[in-house]
């Protein structure tokens, strides 16, 4: 027998084989693998791996401060996670949920960035930290050896922390600088309480669970991203009375609703008062004699609120007069009563004479009292003992074009500020911007000519203190829980080596190790104060301050996430308080309001077919930096509206021959901004509103011309006027040019 | 120059004009080639589709063109099974045409996945319950028929006939394709119902949904008989399209209206069938939906004159004037009834996809309407200018009319 | 896979429409938890990648009578699922031991027949290559694969979390046909509470209770698809979304909106 | 697809749908194994020329597949069933027998000598001729009018000796200019010697089995007339509107028509006259 290999009978086994695989699960399986190995291109992104652990922090991404389980897979910060039963708020919001993509969010700087905003190319480029500290803290020095201290400020978006008291004694080295803050609609509500209370350094503190009914101004208590949730009567909460010109889902939800126009807030306001002292309701005789109080010039708030009778505000507010004096008498009947301003928070603050009325409407309601839902507590500069030089300030206090150096803190990535707003108050253009953040936008980075990389959320400790309008004072720590970004540096390192680059001697305790200090040192206080209690939210457990016997002890629980909140809240006496705004301006302002001038006291000036309104947004405020996962809200659900999304009612969008979807200018005195209508009849008719909230991209709307006002607060003119909520606008058609 | 390669006494025009009239054909191809290459180098985000347009311009596409190439079974099945030879004068239209359909519809599939390079999973993860899978498996072997029964045509070719192996192998494949017919007739008869029954099955869609015959809804058999009706007419109108581009005389005209007839035969029992089913899908199957048929012909786009134009102008309308024997011997009739036919089949294809995907389902969803972006319209133009090609390609070097040439003597031989 | 003869787990869902205020967060929750990429800049809302997703509906009424309400969607996990029987590569499964309505990345060849078949509008393509921002891949939760782009994805009730689950209750001894209890990002993340998750086959569990409440509803109850989540609302008008379109005009007798 | 595929199940579902997909598959693939099958065998049986020949003639114009027996009177019109294979044609071998004789009767008589009279080829249908010799082989050649037609050939192609020819098969080429005409072997042998085209033979054959088939081919008094018509045939495709008829006697041919009509479709009329499709 021969074995005879012919080339055919090569070919013949080969072929014969490759059949035979063909059956056999083999090439078949081979492929089965290849197709999935295919797909796993280096470019489809591998999660980390290691072992899963928690830590706990607090949300440092809205004054909140919501408690934060992080989830670590090794050193990696990977998603946050809310903590039931935190004395905050046992939830977080779509921007916590979404922190640890903070870290890398796309324009997060990873070095000194700075750009030319006025030449040809304004693209931010990464520059040597050493010459840009340099050149800083020559305009420093040469600011205070010309004696003009005041030709340089910080802007501390969220004042009260330990970064707040650096921030002042750094401006107080340099020879007296400006500390500003700019207070948001909770912090402007806030504010305006101070005239109330004779007693300086009180921090109102409504608790909606003490009350019975609670009246609220717009602010969207029920459906907020914000702790301040009220479940409705219905569900077994107090009675729930909203103002809203809007059928929003606050109205909806709530036990009643009084669709008044909007900008009445004040007028509702103060003839809710009226009815309350003419018609005697306010029960007792110690408020009465409030109504009655005589005011330096004489006048009282009886006076004052003899032009606000139901009959008159009727026609301003769009509320009959039984409605408003049903509402007011139903406040009384149900006392406990709490009345709550604020407004919508995503637009900007209501007025002051609007705050003030509605803190008059808590005094006549017996709220502030010791059967009141409204308590008091100390203010965190009082509770820390916060230097009160210099003094903080408003940033519309700041004359336009002063400022040579103006930092801006950037560690709260939304702020109530326009980027126009701020860099008005530059020198010409030799006013410097400088923003202390990890991202080239956002508040600070948006109008920022340098940016100093500092830590994201989550990469460093920063206090939370208690936020506006909170029952209860309280203190935390957003703890790090996060391996910081090599490029970054912490804010007070930054402060540290500015101060250094400008000629003076740093202090020893100074940059991260003195911010590090002052936050012990407030957890010695806290312990020192003994008072309150401290929650856990590794396990829930709460433990009385007073039980602790080592401020270490409460400085470790704050850096494991804990939550210190005050047990009581403070009551004032009648004798130290005093109704508000009887007098000067604000009367006046009141008197113009009367004589039917409602939306003009907002929108002076101007006309226009539309009232807009700012807000309707969820978030804090305009130019938030927010992670992108939060595109699934905007974008990719079209539940939030985008920031050229203009709300309006079809009828009225209609009237104005847009229909949904349309490319439309808005026209404001202030500017004009391209838009797409987006029908939403919860609107009342002639009012649109613009969401100032943030907007993670542009949604694919009309692009922004030349004379585009890329920010909601500029287009309603917050740089030229404190309250910016409401402005008169045009609407007409217009032509998509990028078709 | 290519002489040598044209059939004996076709009259077949020179290379140079064969090549400028393929011009505009392949600059067509070329878009849809670059089209495809974009889709599948970056994804199919170049397309207009979205997550509720999951279908679009392709599906469209590929069940019209598959219903219209319905000819090409029903007319081998005509003609090898129930030995009706005069269809064999355009039987070799209908088996190019039926390829150009197939092929044309499987590469637009395969553009049309996500992901191409696992389109073979629906053999080897093959759901059988799926609609899908019995439309892949039965649309893939029928391919391979078809590309069996387009190699003797090939073999045919004047050059490749001198072959002497290829002679003979063109005559033992001609003897069999009766087996061809068969297995292609019982393939087609399957995934034209399947892609009916793609429809028929999705008891989430109320707009598509329907009740079952046995284990197939309505649609699976109206599928079939809408593409049977549909396909000797579509034959009918290229001969007659070639017959004009060409100048030429290529089949005698009884063909063509015996063509026409039987479309019109077809047609007149599918109407029926087809009001028969919509009375039960408004009466029966709706309500019992929870839907009214109202409600889907509210929108701008699609209004109740959608249903009325499917069931009179591409019905009623076709079928009256296809039915009639006088009527079908007068050229302009049976190009307007074939027109309506080819037309109205590819319109229900239509409906079917788009207006299923538009409608709404849920109380507050919204109506919405989808416009094919340049890379869709791209890939429809290379295949349809890839249909041409291979036709215009198989009509000059192979002999697809066979009498053709005594058509020609008879008639002066231009 | 295992299965059981006698299903003792069905996992289902219950939302309080009037807890829900429509804030976003269990959508948000929803994407982190499963690594849902965020498709660039040119995809707009039909485009995206939204397993939970929250739609507001209104009563098609005009101001003042106007009303919203919110409504997150998931999968609705029918029981007669449309999507699993049209998937011609067997990459939609039913999950007998837990009712799951599972979705297998990497054998989906991206038809999209199954979107199609859904009548909840629950399903999403990669239309885009999944992409993260630099660095933002190591945000991403170990327990879920990334898709990539071409494939159907949609919600799997946090098939990772169960993994997680099963794997706790392995290493604490329990047996492995014992229930397991865990909760999906959204239910987790609701600051509302509206989502309730559990097993609805649980005697006295919460699911069951809620399910059997009269404000309980289905969304396209009729179409007898039976879906396993179940939504709730006092509100007449919002318990007639779950109607179609045409039953919910009727049910308040109003034109349609924006017809 | 198949049973080892990863989540297989054996339910009625896969074996009903796989059954059905996998016996189709059987189908068509043993159906082209049986053709493919045949074809070697038809190839191995030297079967080819025969193939080809029955897929030429269903080609062929019917004027070109008239019966024999119209040329002889029999039939006023008649269209060949057989492929002119006369032999199996009942109808011929009765009207042969009625005429009392057989294809023998018309080998020449004298020995040695060339048949050179006309009267006693055979006419093949695609215009060539077939002497008988004494010897056993056979003499073929063109036929006039295929010669007038091609006129001077600028090439002739002729297979050489020892060639095996199958009747019907192209085996000669006259060329001129672009135009082929593929000349085939009215009978089957083996080739012995090439002749001389001029002369007007192309080759000698002695066939394999020491006997020709003959009875297939046209006698001399068939052939005339068979020859008259395809005169009328070619003056019809020759004849441009307008022009007079150039053979008006039909008996005297032009030397060179391809000449004299450059314009025709010589590809097509040479491929009619050699029985080419």
């Amino acid at each position: 027998m021969t074995l005879d290999l012919t080339r055919r009978s090569l070919l013949k086994f080969m072929g014969g084989a490759a059949v035979g695989s063909m059956l056999s699960p083999l090439p078949w399986k081979l492929l089965d693998d290849a197709a999935i190995w295919t797909q796993n291109w280096s470019w489809i992104a591998r999660p980390p791996r290691g072992p899963v652990s928690h830590k706990y922090t607090t949300c440092q991404l809205c004054p909140i401060g919501c408690g934060m389980r992080a989830r670590l897979i090794g050193a990696s910060f990977v998603s946050a996670w809310p903590v039931a039963g935190h004395p905050a708020a046992g939830m977080l919001c779509p921007l916590g949920l979404a922190a640890a993509q903070m870290r890398y969010h796309p324009s997060r700087v990873r070095g000194v960035a700075r750009r030319d905003r006025t030449g040809a190319d304004p693209a931010w480029r990464i520059v040597d930290a050493d010459a840009t500290i340099g050149e800083l803290g020559q305009r420093l020095a040469a600011c205070r050896s010309r004696g003009a201290a005041d030709s340089v400020a910080i802007v501390d978006l969220r004042p009260g922390r330990s970064m707040s008291r650096l921030y002042r004694e750094f401006l107080a080295r340099q020879g007296g600088g400006l500390y500003v803050t700019a207070p948001d609609g909770w912090q402007a509500s806030a504010a305006a309480f101070a005239g109330l209370a004779t007693v300086a350094a009180l921090a109102p503190a409504p608790d909606p669970a003490r009350a019975r009914t609670v009246l609220n101004f717009g602010a969207p208590l029920t459906a907020g991203w914000r702790g301040h949730a009220i479940t409705p009567h219905a569900a077994g909460g107090p009675l729930l009375i909203q103002v809203d010109p809007a059928a929003s889902i606050t109205a909806a939800r709530a036990d009643r609703w009084l669709p008044a126009r909007p900008g009445s807030e004040a007028p509702v306001a103060l003839a809710l008062a009226h009815v309350l002292v003419f018609e005697a309701l306010a029960s007792d005789a110690r408020v009465n004699a409030l109504a009655d109080l005589p005011h330096q010039n004489g006048s009282t708030l009886r006076m004052a609120l003899a032009d606000f009778a139901p009959e008159r505000v009727a026609e301003v507010s769009g509320l009959t007069p039984a409605q408003l004096r049903d509402t007011a008498r139903e406040l009384a009947a149900g006392r406990p009563a709490l009345v709550l301003g604020v407004g919508d928070a995503g637009g900007g603050p209501l007025g002051a004479e609007e705050e003030a009325a509605i803190w008059n409407l808590n005094l006549l309601l017996g709220a502030v009292g010791p059967d009141g839902a409204l308590g008091v507590r100390p203010a965190d500069t009082a509770l820390f003992d916060e230097p009160a030089a210099p003094a903080a300030r408003s940033l519309s206090d700041i004359p336009d074009g002063s400022l040579d150096v103006l930092l801006v803190d950037g560690s709260f990535p939304g702020a109530p500020v326009s980027a126009e707003q701020l860099r008005r108050k530059l020198r010409g253009a030799g006013g410097l911007l400088v923003a202390l953040s990890p991202y080239a936008g956002g508040a600070a980075g948006t109008p920022a000519d340098v940016v100093l990389p500092t830590f994201a959320p989550g990469e460093w400790v920063d206090d939370v203190p208690a936020p506006a309008l909170s029952a209860r004072a309280s203190y935390a720590w957003a703890t790090a829980v996060a391996v910081p970004a090599p490029f970054a540096l912490h804010p007070a390192e930054w402060l540290a080596r500015l101060e250094a680059a400008s000629g003076l001697v740093v202090p020893v305790e100074g940059g991260k190790a003195g911010h590090e200090a002052e936050l012990k040192r407030r957890a010695g206080v806290l312990q020192a104060r003994g008072s309150g209690q401290v929650f856990d939210p590794a396990d829930g457990n709460t433990t009385d301050v007073a039980a602790m016997s080592d401020p270490d002890m409460l400085a470790g629980a704050l850096a494991r996430g804990a939550h210190w909140s005050d047990k009581a809240t403070l009551t004032l006496a009648d004798r130290d308080l005093r109704p508000l705004g009887t007098d000067g301006a604000m009367a006046a302002h009141w008197r113009s309001l009367a004589g039917g001038r409602v939306e003009a006291a907002h929108t002076a000036g101007s006309a226009g077919s539309l009232v807009l309104m700012a807000g309707g947004g969820l978030a804090p405020t305009a130019g938030a930096i927010t992670a992108p996962v939060l595109n699934k809200l905007y974008r990719e659900s079209g539940l939030q509206p985008g920031s050229r999304q203009l709300a309006i009612s079809a009828t009225t969008a209609l009237a104005h021959g847009l229909k949904e979807g349309a490319p439309a200018l808005l026209t404001t005195p202030h500017g004009r901004r391209r838009v797409r209508v987006r029908f939403d009849n919860s609107l009342p008719p002639d009012v649109a509103r613009l969401a100032a909230g943030p907007d993670p991209s542009d949604m694919g709307d009309p692009a922004a011309s030349p004379d585009d006002r890329t920010d909601i607060p500029d287009l309603c003119g917050a740089a030229d006027r404190p309250v910016w909520r409401l402005v008169r606008a045009d609407l007409q058609e217009a032509h998509d040019g990028n078709a | 120059m290519d002489r040598h390669l044209i059939q004996r006494g076709l009259d077949r025009t020179t290379l140079p004009r064969f090549l400028l009239w393929l011009l505009p054909w392949l600059l067509l191809a070329a878009w849809g080639g670059t089209s495809a290459t974009q889709l599948f180098r970056d994804g199919l985000y170049h397309t207009n589709m979205d997550n509720r347009f999951a279908f679009g311009l392709w599906i469209i596409l590929d069940l019209a063109i598959i219903a219209l190439g319905a000819g090409a079974f029903f007319l081998g099945f005509m003609t090898y099974l129930l030995r009706r030879h005069e269809f064999k004068q355009v039987l070799n239209t209908a088996v190019i045409v039926g390829f150009v359909c197939y092929s044309g519809a499987i590469v637009t599939l395969a553009i049309d996945v996500g992901q191409p390079i696992r389109a073979w999973f629906a053999f080897w993860h093959a759901n059988v319950h799926s609609m899908l899978t019995e439309v892949t498996f039965c649309i893939t072997c029928y391919l391979l028929v078809l590309l069996i029964e387009y190699i003797p045509i090939v073999l045919k070719n004047r050059r490749l006939r001198t072959v002497p192996g290829a002679a003979v192998l063109e005559f033992n494949l001609h003897k069999l394709m009766v087996v061809f017919a068969g297995v292609g007739a019982f393939l087609s008869f399957f995934h034209q119902g399947s892609l009916g029954g793609m429809f028929g099955v999705l008891n989430g869609r109320p707009f598509a949904y329907r009740e079952g015959v046995g284990i197939w809804p309505t649609t699976f058999f109206l599928f079939i008989w809408s593409a049977i009706s549909a396909g000797p007419s579509f034959i009918m109108l290229i001969t007659m399209i070639v017959q004009a581009v060409t100048r030429k005389k290529l089949v005698d005209d009884f063909v063509l209206s015996r063509l026409g007839r039987l479309s019109g035969i077809l047609l007149s029992t599918y109407i029926i069938a087809k009001v028969a089913d919509t009375v039960v899908w408004i009466m029966v199957t709706l309500p019992g939906k929870g839907f009214d048929a109202a409600e889907f012909y509210r929108s701008d786009m699609f209004g109740a004159w959608v249903l009325f134009l499917e069931l009179t102008v591409f019905g009623l309308l076709p079928a009256t004037i296809l039915l009639n024997r006088r009527r079908v011997e007068k050229m302009p009739w049976l190009i307007a009834g074939g027109f309506l036919t080819c037309f109205g089949v590819a319109f229900n294809r239509f409906v079917f996809t788009l207006q299923t995907l538009s409608v709404p389902t849920m109380s507050f969803d919204r109506f919405m309407i989808y416009w094919p972006s340049q890379q869709e319209w791209g890939v429809l133009a290379g295949v349809f200018a890839y249909g041409v090609i291979l036709y215009s390609l198989s009509f000059r070097y192979l002999n697809l009319f066979p009498r053709e040439r005594e058509l020609q003597t008879t008639t002066g031989g231009n | 896979m295992e299965t059981h003869s006698k299903a003792t787990v069905a996992y289902a869902m219950v939302i309080d429409l009037d807890k829900c205020v429509g804030c976003g967060t269990c959508n948000v929750a929803c994407a982190i938890e499963n690594n849902v990429s965020v498709p660039p800049s040119e995809a707009l809302e039909n485009r995206g990648l939204t397993w939970m997703r929250t739609q507001r509906v209104d009563n098609g009424k005009a101001w003042p009578d106007h009303r919203t309400v919110t409504v997150p969607i998931p999968c609705q996990h029918c029981e007669h699922a449309p999507c699993i029987h049209v998937c011609p590569v067997t990459a939609v499964q039913l999950d007998e031991s837990t009712g799951i309505i599972g979705q297998i990345p990497t054998r989906c060849m991206g038809c999209r027949y199954c979107m199609a078949a859904c009548p909840y509008h629950a399903r999403y393509f990669n239309w885009f290559d999944p992409t993260w921002p630099e660095g933002l891949q190591d945000t991403l939760n170990p327990d879920v694969a990334p898709r990539m782009r071409g494939v159907a994805e949609k919600c799997n009730f946090c098939h990772g979390r169960l993994d997680r689950a099963r794997e706790l209750a392995a290493a604490e001894g329990r047996p492995a046909d014992e229930p397991v209890h865990y909760t999906p990002a959204c239910a987790e993340a609701c600051p509302h509470g509206a989502i309730t998750f559990g097993n609805r086959l649980e005697e006295g569990g919460p699911i069951a209770a809620l399910e059997k409440k009269p404000e309980a509803f289905l969304l396209l109850e009729a179409l007898g698809t039976a879906p396993k989540v179940t939504y709730l609302s006092r509100e007449p008008w919002i318990r007639r979304i779950g109607l179609s379109r045409l039953d919910r005009v009727r049910g308040h007798g109003d034109g349609p909106e924006g017809a | 697809m198949l049973p080892t595929a990863y989540e297989f199940h054996w339910d009625t579902g896969h074996i009903v749908f796989l059954g059905i997909f996998y016996s189709v598959l059987t189908v068509v693939m043993s159906t082209l194994i049986i053709a493919s099958l045949r074809a070697r065998r038809d190839m191995n049986k030297r079967r080819e020329a025969d193939i080809a020949w029955h897929e030429s003639f269903s080609e062929l114009a019917t004027e070109r597949r008239h019966c024999r027996h119209e040329f002889d009177g029999t039939f006023d019109a008649k269209v060949c069933g057989h492929e002119f294979a006369c032999g199996n044609c009942e109808q011929h071998r009765a009207l042969a027998a009625a005429a009392g004789g057989d294809d023998s009767i018309r080998v020449p008589p004298a020995q040695d000598a060339p048949a050179t009279s006309p009267e006693g080829r055979l006419y093949h249908r695609g215009h060539t001729w077939v002497e008988a010799r004494h010897d056993g082989t056979y003499d073929v050649g063109v036929d006039d009018l295929l010669r007038s037609c091609v006129g001077n050939p600028d090439r002739v192609t002729v297979p050489g000796v020892g060639t095996r020819l199958m009747a019907g098969t192209p085996v000669a080429d006259l060329q001129r200019g672009r135009v082929h005409a593929r000349v085939a072997t009215p009978i089957s042998g083996t080739v012995v010697a090439v002749g001389d085209y001029e002369g007007g033979r192309l080759y000698r054959l002695r066939p394999d089995d020491g006997k020709a088939r003959l009875d297939q081919l046209l006698r001399a008094t068939e052939a005339r007339v068979w020859m008259l018509r395809e005169l009328e045939l070619l003056q019809a495709r020759l004849t441009l509107p307008g022009e007079a008829l150039a053979l008006a006697d039909g008996g005297e041919l032009v030397g060179d028509l391809m000449g004299a009509y450059p314009d025709a479709d010589w590809d097509a009329i040479l491929a009619d006259l050699c029985l080419e499709p």
